[in-house]
């Protein structure tokens, strides 16, 4: 792939944040997703959540302003933004498996046509880290995932059926990728988007499931 | 600028409607919405199902409602007082439905709507006629009373100070069920004696997050102690 | 029975006082064991827990100093003392329930020879509440029960088979009464201690239910 | 006079034996208890089972502990991190068995063991690797992951502010899994940058009641920020 084909890891969440709205309760997993962190602005009005225990989380400090105490879900340092709180963990993923965030960004591995999440392990993969993935993606109100469309080795990551191991079944409602937006929709994947200098054949033929195409994305 | 703040008790009960399910914060009086129930009742919906630790009392708060046979059910814990009698002959003439949960089960039950979690596994009541009809579970060779999970469509909860953004800090024990009230209603409309701007709570006060919080409502009150 | 032999409901509480102990967790119920809140002193270092929520619970305060939010579990108006803590109704019973109580005190109609506890309903009322009491018996470490040795109506309150409906099963430890102290044992009960007044064949007399005498109580 | 201060990281961990449960708390390096964890590798205790958000990193902490060869079993959600090679390799030559719970389960299932709850019935992990070997539950037609309750020994937390009775107060995101260990120890001893009188913290700003904390030390730390 060119580099001056599709979106790069910026553009896809800078893609993301257009679909977020004033108001909305975010929770950023770790890796790609935490990059929305630092293109948030105070105006959007958008609300970060920390599963280690923060509502209201906001971009990095200063090295001489860092907190060991106000670190995000990768234990990188953040702040606080006003109208912040801080929780224990139970009360944390209350929020996450209750319902009540709007939006869980995440990475993955795999994406299937019918939602399920791959995101946690890798197959054959013996000591590997769950952390709140399986609990923030049962539980948000909305499950998007941003991962590239392709594997290093080129092979698809959105698929009929998840080869890796699962994280939580029928969950996923939207993915970002480098190539495309796609929906997870009740008949399947949907083209949703395609990112600049990519086909509708380019995408299908990146997608290891049936990609239906709107004629207002196909044209 | 999100502001969840609204700027009445008709507005902050909007769309509680007949048949719905509304959880009502406090222990007697203490932490106990009445301002927003009296908007419930002006509001006039009816066959509601109420979930509270008590059911009011003389002819206030909950008893109100019941008196003006608003109420189809109630689930709570402790439903009568020396000088409660409307859920106590609204019961006996079979307009009202009572359902019995122990306190802690109850707070547990409203806690696991909230978290979203599928009941609770207690020993409390178990081989007793507080778990009738309720099924036991066995892990590990104990035996615990499954009691399911509460939602509610709107959750009345009383604070003491909020900002727009729906922070609550409570005073006191006027906390007892309404954190947890608050983290179980689909919409969450919380009374205060006090509204502040984002950012002038501290973070570590903060009793109910901003999230489980839909609206806040300002009332007057004379200032106690 | 005459006013001269036993114990009045404050001598029952003050009987209570002399078992508890520096640093003891302690649950009242509502009814008699409220009557201990005014009987502690701060030096007695002993920390009452209210069921609605309060940890440092002290006593009533002068009727201009009463706050709405500082009431006991029987609703009435109280204090916090220096060191109080607050929280709610889900962590509060998860002190009870989960064990971290030292002593629950409560009120009760029967209990029985096993420890069985009756004191949220009578036989046929259609409707009782139940409040805490459930939990706080099957959680506290200790439950001790303080009420009448006899009913109004001259009934053994100790008894072999509660004919109330049951609170809990196997709970009691320690029963106070007007009459006596006796201790629910895996044996069944026994009596620790007579009130002023009565003897050992008074108390047989009006116990429901085998009770064995110790020697050093028998004399 | 009620005082659970003790003088030295020594006594806190007095009783912390050979093959005991511990809960430590911490997320990262994040409401750690390192000092506790030191005192705990120095007094030599053996055979311990860990129950802890992350599994330390690099040489330190919980890392430091399996390294030395004094853990059996890890409990947690996430044990691996790009510079601990101390779980992973002890795991891989069979010294330490590793169990994995999700995040919200292993909190749910720490504060079900500190309230006296049988289990946690959650939809996380459902029909995945991650519920194997579990019980389901089904009530009312859905389904439900049955996870274990978890108490401990000991838990080692981390708070900011305590008084003498033992009521804690946590510095921002420090809480993570502290209060909830706290609730689950059968002997609860936390690590804090300052000792108060008692009535010295506001009783609204408690986050751990002291009937949950048996012991208090405090150890001297750099002012952060």
């Amino acid at each position: 792939m060119s580099a001056t084909r599709g979106w790069t890891e910026a553009e896809i969440a800078r893609r993301v944040l257009a679909d977020l709205w004033e108001g909305a309760y975010v929770n950023l997993g770790i890796g790609m997703p935490l990059l929305l962190n630092e293109l948030l602005t105070p105006e959007m009005g958008i609300i970060l959540h920390s599963e280690n225990g923060i509502l209201g989380m906001g971009p990095a400090p200063p090295p001489d302003r860092r907190d060991d105490d106000i670190v995000d879900a990768g234990k990188a340092h953040v702040t606080l933004i006003p109208g912040a709180s801080v929780f224990h963990s139970a009360d944390s993923f209350a929020m996450l498996r209750g319902g009540h965030l709007d939006v869980a960004l995440l990475g993955a591995y795999q994406v299937s046509m019918r939602g399920d999440l791959a995101n946690w392990k890798r197959p054959g993969q013996r000591i590997a880290g769950v952390g709140g993935a399986a609990d923030i993606s049962v539980g948000a109100r909305r499950v998007w995932v941003m991962m590239r469309h392709l594997t290093r080795d080129g092979e698809p990551r959105l698929v009929r059926e998840c080869t890796f191991p699962l994280t939580a079944r029928g969950v996923v409602r939207r993915v970002y990728t480098d190539m495309a937006v796609v929906d997870v929709t009740p008949e399947g994947l949907r083209l949703a988007e395609l990112a600049p200098g990519y086909t509708v054949a380019d995408v299908v033929a990146a997608t290891d499931a049936p990609l239906a195409v709107p004629e207002s994305v196909g044209g | 600028m999100i502001d969840k703040t609204v700027p009445s008790l008709e507005a902050a009960v909007q769309g509680l409607d007949d048949g719905m399910v509304v959880m009502v914060g406090g222990f007697g009086d203490s932490g106990t919405p009445h301002e927003l129930l009296n908007a419930v009742l002006e509001r006039g919906c009816r066959d509601l199902t109420i979930i509270s630790n008590n059911a009011g009392d003389g002819d206030r708060g909950i008893a109100a409602l019941i008196l003006h046979h608003r109420v189809r059910k109630v689930i709570c814990s402790f439903p009568t007082t020396a000088h409660n009698h409307a859920v106590r002959e609204a019961v006996e003439r079979g307009e009202v439905e009572l359902e019995l949960r122990p306190q802690g089960t109850l707070a547990e039950c409203i806690r696991a709507g909230g978290a979203g979690l599928g009941g609770v596994l207690t020993p409390t009541g178990l081989d007793t006629e507080l778990a009738e009809g309720k099924p036991v579970y066995e892990l590990d060779g104990r035996r615990y009373v499954v009691e399911r999970p509460l939602r509610a469509d709107f959750a009345l909860v009383r604070g003491w100070r909020a900002d727009r953004w729906g922070n609550v800090v409570y005073r006191y024990a006027q906390q007892n069920f309404n954190p947890l009230m608050a983290m179980a209603g689909r919409c969450t409309v919380v009374q205060v004696d006090h509204v502040h701007e984002v950012g002038e709570i501290d973070p570590m006060h903060v009793h109910t997050p901003g999230i489980f919080v839909d609206r806040v409502v300002r009332v007057e009150r004379e200032v106690r102690r």
